[in-house]
């Protein structure tokens, strides 16, 4: 009973989450600007805002169902990724699993992007495959490694591991080199400045956004808020012994976020480039030396 | 029962008549050496059954060995007879609307003589009459290569005559050798009696041996006149030369070797040059603009590999080794006679000029196209079965040089395979050279007709043709023959001589 | 006699080729007659599956030989992907060859390679094999120039490659022979371990490279994008597809039929790295280096064609990871492949079809006009990136978790690196063919006719249906590993059993089906939206027409052009250049031997009797 | 407008005080006026606060800042902006110049009125207006969505034929691939 619960506000809850969060990052964003910023739950507005506008455009079939493609995936990801209290799914698919239906929300993206038949739109999907590259490689030698030292490939049996042995058994104590890669991979994952060069703004207006507005814009919000989720936590729970209680998991999951939002607000942005150099050259070594030190 | 002497003295009696007819009636010389070769191939052909059983001895001038001049005939002669004789009857028929000019009695007398030599030279039992065998063999392919009488086949003709006359030179300085050592020109008896002879003379004799008919054999480097005579010699000559001349000499070579000279080293030199042969063949032939001197090479490849299976001095390797000189005499008769009509048509021997020639002479572009595939080794054309026998037989003799020496034998087949196939894709392409597009045959019409050969050279080409598709399901019996050509060739091997 | 279908349908591929030799100008008849005999090939493959275990053996002797052909559940695998996929491709090639010029031999050739795959799948002897494995190669190599002109040349370099390759097949067949005295797989099976060891190693070598040719292993991969790509293009599906599959084929039998894992394991080198390990590197660069080159190219077909290659990779990762998931993950995404690719490749013809280019850089915007073309280049690239909910994933999920579990994290990491350079370019591709600007030129056309559509739907669903329920081809999976004494494959009817992995496909896509329809409540919960013109865009306040291309689609990767231009070598382009000028360069010199001056001639028959007589009395 | 007032829904009456929180505002800017949006955006005056922020393209945008004047050829831009935001869009005209022309009132080359053009939700008077002032708008702005009066852009569906007849008369005929009309029915407007 509580798993069906469970499965039908879990979503909500974790859309809850993902725009405090959100806020909280405008906030913090504001406040080292020495601005007063928004109130934290202006992610809300802006969404319920969007979500409500009057006429809505879409270049065809496939920009609508590129949407549905992002946030269903989206909500894919989210039930196999385990929370504390919730695990349901974990056991029917392991976290290469995860790494794999992460990727349906940006192909969904990437083809909607590419049917609304703006350049600005195929210029961002283009430098986010880039990053996509970049990022996924040090980040799934992260894994690779968490796994071989792990002996699964299952979340709650990395989880059990980790707990069991308190804060040292976590796997930024015990392999601190695979933690700082993944981290690191973390935040280009997480599009933070300065791997933002998928939006950019200012160069390409804001890149794959570029035509979506209204209910299209409101979902790739949505969306959004519950990617930030989902990204921590797959952090979480691989490098910061996962959470055993909402409590732990809350402070943990704002404090790696304001780690992450604090070299957001010190950064520019990379070319893309240089961006995808960097995640060769730091992450990934990194990862070769945590891997190195679990293989030998 | 048939004498086996007719074999010799009909296409030898047809000479005369031809040169008397010619006086009167040219017109009927071509035809009266072709029925001459059809009637020797039928005889050979009856003889077939009672060789199988035992090898027929026939003594001439009435004295036995070992004085006497003596014809043997085992399997192994009454092979190559054969493929002889079957070659050259459809060469013969090729060679009605081929050679048109007006010496075609010469031609037809000349080309009698080289059966009769070739013959000659596999069925004698006596080394001098060998040695004359080859004289006849080797004086009518001078002349023939000089048919032409341009400058290039004087030039070759001039050349192989030189080179052939040292060869001749040699043979006989060895059979001299033999002869004074051991007083006797019977083989049989020579063989009996070659261990009397002090080593530094059997050495000498086999010395000189090898190299006198090397040069004939073609065996590197004393086939330095194959190129020029091969592919300066009429189309018809040269698929004869390359067709069997060459691989008659070979075989030769090694009866002897085995009969007299068996010696183990000699048969390492032996092999080792021949893939050197090999090599050196594919790939010179890989470079070459000329489509008859590419074949040339070729042949010098193929006969590289017929020398290296023979060599091996095993049962199955030199088996094989005769389905190779069937296969080569087939794939490279067709591939001659075939050029030979497209040089005709086009007025050219660059490969370059014949861009797109299958499309308008699609018969000889066929039969080329499987010529080339037989002598490659592709599968189910005979020449894939000889050259996995070939392999398979080097390989079980089970030395290191040898599984090494097929390796390299396998690179040059890589090497073939490789310019063979540019040809035929030139062959193949869609837009044609000017030279194609300008061709024109004797029934005249526009671009795009058919320039094909006349039908009489094409029945026998696609003879050719049809052996290498349909040989595969005679292949048993090909095989029990070449067997018995083995069992005849090692009954002659009393010991390896370490 | 249960091997009848054996029999018969190897009867019916040389009857096809016999018949179209008959109607060789009648185009129309030719295609009846073709579709009619691949269908009853396919329904005689069926039938096959009882009748696994069978021998048949033919009454032609060649070398004392007699040809035999056994039906074992790796060969079933084999020829049911064959036929399935050959039918389709004639089915294909109905509607978009018809009428098209130099068509005559089509059919011909397609019969004789399906012949020659036939066979090899089915022999039960090398002698077969190798014989039928040559067929197989020179059919590859004609159906290759079937368009003629500019696919000669990369076609003749196959013939280079390929006859290589078949020579090192042909001498690694002979020593077993000379060592075991028998072609028969049973025989040679038994008295593998028996021979030196040396020369096992020197077989396995020589067998391991000639069949790495053939399913186009780097480094020996240079043949196969252009020959593939100069083609046809349902010829390139059905060659890509299945035909280079044929090597890995071979990899399977040698290693698995005749070395066995624990001999292969013998040769050790240096601590943990046996032979197996260094095939698995090179799978490992076959995955990488291909498929980045594939990020690259400007023509569609060349782009599928290299990641023919690098999918080629994974099989052999997978086959070699020595792990009960691993192999059937290898084995499993030669089917998966084969589906995909067919696919990809499939609705690149139908665009090819209607627009007469592949060129990436000239299309654009095609989802409008040719909905199905895109739908089934979606499933396929789904699979072929290795996304959930598509067949691709499930097998490449297999060959990571195998190669975690044996503790291999670079080869693993290589795979993953292989599938994120595999979305990329499949992303180019879908983008510059069917989203992006649609162009003036291409405004009025039209889907194509349902007999091309027909293969595209069936693929599509045998994508999706195979990803979300595997378990019928992993059945028939763990059948052949227990053919071959390997521990079967712990597999359910939608995944792995949960003792040996976590994978329930029925589950994720049930869960992935609700959250899209959640996120289509989400969707319906705004207003209206209506469809826009392509014009009706951003553009900076700028006005767009017709007039104006803006497509973004030429170096679409221009960050990795900067990063990987400086690494593009050509390293194996420049071999291939060099070892051909060095053939060159030897047969000129070589030639130089014949300087055509008597003096020198005379003097080399001199200097032949010196050397020959020296020669022998110092031998003797 | 009153007639729609008070039509409005009590579930129109709570998103609207909700989403007058947020408003994303796609400045204009040809004109000297753009110099005030930077301290209207950072910390001195921080217009995030109110929900506020800057949008790149019209798609995203609720706001249509128009900062100075226009020409005949700018104002070609401003109208296929303005068709390309998703409606309710807001337009505001920024210093006297989109008000009367300003300085520019007798030059050829420049429209003097916004209002004929577009419908303009708000103007902000002066030259140039402090970022003081451009606050104050939005502020004014926020209270009339919330109290649902703020319906200017439903003047552009319903007399579209002035709008574009006015547009004509400038610059003759243009075309932005949207049809307005057609928008109010299908999205019932």
């Amino acid at each position: 009973m509580s798993t069906v619960l469970w499965i039908i506000f879990y979503p909500i809850i974790a859309f809850a989450i993902g725009v405090i969060l959100l806020g909280y990052g405008r906030k913090f964003n504001a406040r080292v600007q020495r601005r007063y910023g928004p109130p934290i739950q202006q992610v809300f507005y802006d969404i319920l805002k969007l979500m409500s506008k009057r006429t809505n455009i879409s270049h065809g079939w496939m920009h609508d169902t590129a949407l549905v493609m992002l946030l269903g995936g989206t909500l894919l990801t989210l039930y196999f990724i385990p929370v504390p209290g919730f695990d349901f799914f974990s056991g029917y698919g392991d976290f290469l699993v995860v790494m794999y239906i992460l990727l349906i929300p940006s192909l969904g993206m990437a083809l909607g992007v590419g049917e609304t038949a703006n350049p600005n739109g195929s210029i961002g999907i283009s430098r986010a495959l880039q990053m996509l590259a970049g990022y996924d490689i040090p980040f799934a030698l992260t894994f690779i490694g968490m796994a071989i030292l792990a002996g699964t490939t299952n979340f709650s049996e990395i989880i059990a591991l980790q707990q069991a042995e308190g804060i040292f058994g976590w796997g930024l104590m015990t392999n601190p080199f695979l933690g700082v890669a993944a981290l690191i991979a973390l935040h280009g994952m997480m599009g933070e400045k300065p791997f933002e060069v998928m939006v950019a703004p200012h160069e390409i207006a804001t890149g794959p956004m570029t035509e979506m507005g209204g209910k299209y814009l409101g979902m790739m919000m949505i969306q959004h808020a519950l990617n930030v989720v989902i990204e921590l936590t797959i952090y979480i729970n691989l490098f910061l012994g996962g959470a055993a209680n909402w409590a732990s998991y809350l402070v943990k999951l704002f404090v790696l976020m304001t780690l992450i939002l604090s070299v957001n607000a010190l950064f520019g942005r990379f070319r893309v480039d240089d961006a995808v150099r960097f995640m060769w050259k730091v992450p990934l070594v990194l990862a070769v030396i945590g891997v190195l030190i679990i293989i030998l | 029962m048939v004498n086996p002497i007719m074999l010799i003295l009909i296409p030898l009696l047809t000479v005369f008549l031809i040169n008397l007819v010619n006086i009167k009636w040219p017109k009927f010389s071509a035809g009266l050496s072709f029925l001459a070769i059809a009637l020797t191939t039928g005889m050979a052909f009856t003889l077939l059954p009672e060789v199988m059983q035992a090898p027929i001895e026939v003594v001439i001038a009435g004295t036995k060995a070992p004085i006497g001049i003596n014809l043997l005939i085992g399997p192994l002669g009454l092979m190559l007879s054969l493929i002889i004789l079957v070659t050259s009857l459809l060469v013969s028929m090729y060679s009605f609307s081929y050679i048109s000019d007006e010496r075609k009695g010469m031609y037809s007398g000349l080309f009698l003589l080289l059966i009769v030599g070739s013959l000659g030279m596999v069925m004698t039992g006596d080394i001098f009459n060998l040695f004359v065998f080859f004289e006849i063999l080797c004086i009518s392919s001078y002349i023939l290569v000089a048919y032409q009488r341009n400058e290039h086949s004087l030039e070759a003709s001039i050349k192989y005559l030189l080179l052939g006359s040292i060869g001749s030179l040699f043979l006989l300085i060895s059979i001299a050798i033999l002869y004074r050592g051991l007083g006797t020109l019977n083989i049989a008896d020579i063989a009996a009696r070659v261990g009397e002879l002090p080593p530094s003379t059997r050495i000498a004799a086999a010395a000189f041996f090898t190299i006198g008919i090397g040069v004939e054999a073609a065996i590197f480097p004393l086939n330095s006149w194959l190129p020029d005579a091969h592919s300066s010699a009429p189309s018809s000559i040269s698929a004869m030369l390359s067709g069997f001349v060459i691989e008659v000499a070979l075989v030769v070579l090694i009866k002897i070797v085995f009969s007299l000279f068996a010696f183990a080293a000699l048969f390492w030199l032996l092999a080792v040059v021949g893939v050197v042969s090999l090599l050196i063949g594919e790939f010179a032939a890989y470079r070459q603009e000329n489509i008859k001197r590419m074949l040339a090479y070729s042949s010098i490849g193929q006969v590289g590999l017929i020398l290296f299976a023979l060599s091996l001095g095993t049962e199955a390797a030199t088996r094989a080794a005769f389905l190779q000189i069937i296969n080569h005499a087939a794939a490279k008769s067709a591939l001659f006679l075939v050029s030979g009509y497209m040089i005709i048509r086009t007025g050219s021997y660059q490969i370059a000029d014949y861009r797109g020639i299958a499309r308008r002479m699609p018969v000889s572009g066929f039969v080329f196209f499987l010529a080339v595939l037989s002598l490659v080794g592709v599968p189910p054309l005979f020449g894939f079965f000889s050259k996995f026998s070939i392999v398979m037989a080097a390989v079980s003799s089970g030395s290191t040089g040898a599984t090494v020496l097929t390796g390299l034998v396998l690179l040059g087949t890589v090497v073939e395979a490789a310019y063979f196939i540019r040809v035929l894709q030139h062959f193949y392409q869609r837009e044609p050279a000017k030279a194609v597009t300008a061709a024109r045959s004797e029934r005249g019409a526009g671009a795009e007709s058919s320039i094909e050969a006349p039908i009489a050279a094409m029945l026998p080409v696609l003879a050719f043709a049809l052996f290498l598709t349909g040989g595969v399901l005679l292949l048993g019996s090909i095989t029990g023959l070449a067997d018995a050509a083995v069992q005849d060739l090692f009954a002659r091997l009393v010991s390896v001589l370490a | 006699m249960l091997t009848e279908p054996v029999a018969l349908m190897l009867l019916l591929s040389v009857a096809g080729v016999v018949l179209n030799i008959i109607l060789y100008r009648l185009q129309s008849l030719q295609m009846i007659v073709s579709f009619l005999v691949f269908a009853a090939m396919l329904a005689l493959n069926l039938q096959l599956y009882g009748t696994i275990g069978e021998t048949l053996v033919l009454p032609v002797v060649v070398f004392g030989q007699a040809m035999s052909f056994a039906v074992s559940p790796l060969a079933f695998y084999f020829t049911l992907m064959i036929t399935s996929i050959t039918l389709l491709t004639v089915i294909f090639s109905l509607e978009s060859l018809r009428g098209k010029a130099c068509t005559q031999a089509y059919y011909l050739w397609l019969f004789l390679k399906t012949f020659g795959m036939l066979g090899v799948v089915f022999a039960a002897d090398l002698l077969t094999f190798f014989l039928l494995w040559e067929l197989m190669t020179w059919g590859t190599f004609f159906l290759m120039q079937q368009t003629g002109g500019e696919s000669f040349s990369p076609a003749k370099k196959y013939v280079v490659y390929a006859v290589s390759s078949s020579m090192l097949l042909f001498l690694g067949i002979a020593l077993i022979h000379a060592w075991t005295g028998s072609f028969s797989f049973r025989e040679v099976a038994a008295a593998f371990p028996h021979m030196p060891e040396g020369m096992m190693l020197l077989v396995v070598l020589l067998m391991t490279v000639g069949f790495a040719v053939e399913s186009a292993m780097f480094p020996l991969h240079a043949w196969l994008p252009e020959s593939y790509a100069s083609t046809f293009t349902s010829l390139t599906s059905y060659l890509s597809g299945i035909s280079t599959r044929m090597g890995i084929y071979g990899l399977i039998l040698l290693l698995f039929g005749f070395v066995g894992h624990e001999l292969a394991d013998r040769f050790q080198l240096i601590g943990v790295i046996n032979l197996r390990y260094i095939v698995s590197i090179f799978g490992a660069l076959t995955i990488i280096i291909p498929t980045f080159t594939a990020l690259f190219q400007h023509d569609a077909k060349r782009l599928v064609t290299w990641h023919g290659i690098g999918q080629g990779g994974y099989m052999i990762l997978g086959i070699f990871s020595a792990n009960a998931l691993g192999i059937a993950g290898g084995i499993f995404h030669i089917f998966n492949y084969m589906t995909y690719v067919t696919l990809i490749l499939f609705s690149i013809a139908a665009v090819e079809y209607r627009t007469g280019t592949s060129n990436l850089n000239k299309l654009g915007g095609l989802i409008k006009r040719q909905p199905v073309a895109f739908l089934g280049l979606l499933f396929g690239i789904i699979g072929l990136a290795g996304i959930p909910p598509m067949n691709g994933f499930v097998s490449k999920w297999f060959i990571y978790k195998a190669l975690i579990t044996e503790g291999y994290p670079f080869l693993a990491i290589s795979a993953i690196i292989g599938t994120l350079g595999t979305i990329l370019s499949v992303y180019k591709l879908i983008h510059n063919i069917f989203l992006g600007q649609l162009q003036p030129e291409y405004n009025e056309i039209k889907e194509v006719p349902f007999l091309m559509q027909l293969p595209i739907w069936v693929l599509m669903l045998a994508v999706f249906a195979t990803g979300v329920f595997p378990g019928p081809i992993l059945s028939l999976i763990a059948e052949i590993q227990s053919s071959f004494g390997l521990a079967p494959v712990p597999y359910t009817m939608t995944g792995v059993d949960p003792a040996a992995g976590t994978l329930d496909m029925l589950v994720i896509t049930t869960v992935f089906i609700g959250g899209l329809l959640l996120a289509w409540i989400v969707f319906l919960l705004g207003h209206k939206r209506r469809h826009v013109s392509q014009y009706q865009n951003y553009a900076a306040g700028h006005f767009l027409d017709e007039s104006i291309p803006y497509n973004f689609n030429y170096n679409f990767y221009t960050g990795f052009e900067h990063i990987f231009n400086p690494m593009k070598k050509k390293v194996i382009a420049r071999t291939e250049v060099a070892v051909s000028s060095l053939v060159e360069a030897a047969g000129d010199y070589l030639r130089r031997i014949y300087t055509g001056n008597l003096a020198t001639y005379a003097m080399y028959i001199m200097a032949a009797l010196v050397v020959t007589s020296l020669f022998l009395k110092e031998l003797i | 407008m009153s007639e729609k007032l008070t039509q409005r829904k009590a579930w129109d009456i709570v998103l609207d005080k909700l989403t007058k929180r947020s408003l994303w505002m796609l400045h204009y800017c040809t004109g000297c006026g753009a110099i005030e949006l930077p301290p209207t955006m950072t910390s001195r005056y921080d217009m995030e606060r109110f929900g506020i922020s800057a949008m790149v393209t019209p798609r995203q945008a609720d706001i249509l800042l128009i900062t100075g004047y226009l020409s005949v050829k700018t104002l070609q831009r401003v109208i296929l902006t303005y068709e390309q935001m998703q409606a309710p869009k807001y337009v505001i005209g920024f210093g006297s110049c989109t008000i009367n022309g300003g300085m520019y009132w007798n030059s050829y080359a420049t429209i003097k009125s916004l209002d004929q053009y577009l419908p303009v939700e708000l103007y902000i008077a002066g030259c140039m207006p402090r970022p003081e002032a451009i606050i104050s708008s939005f502020t004014e702005l926020i209270d009339r969505i919330g109290r649902g009066e703020a319906n200017s852009w439903q003047d552009y569906y319903d007399n579209y034929d002035f709008y574009k007849k006015n547009q004509e008369h400038v610059f003759g005929e243009i075309n932005t691939y949207v049809d307005i009309k057609d928008d109010k029915v299908k999205f019932g407007i």
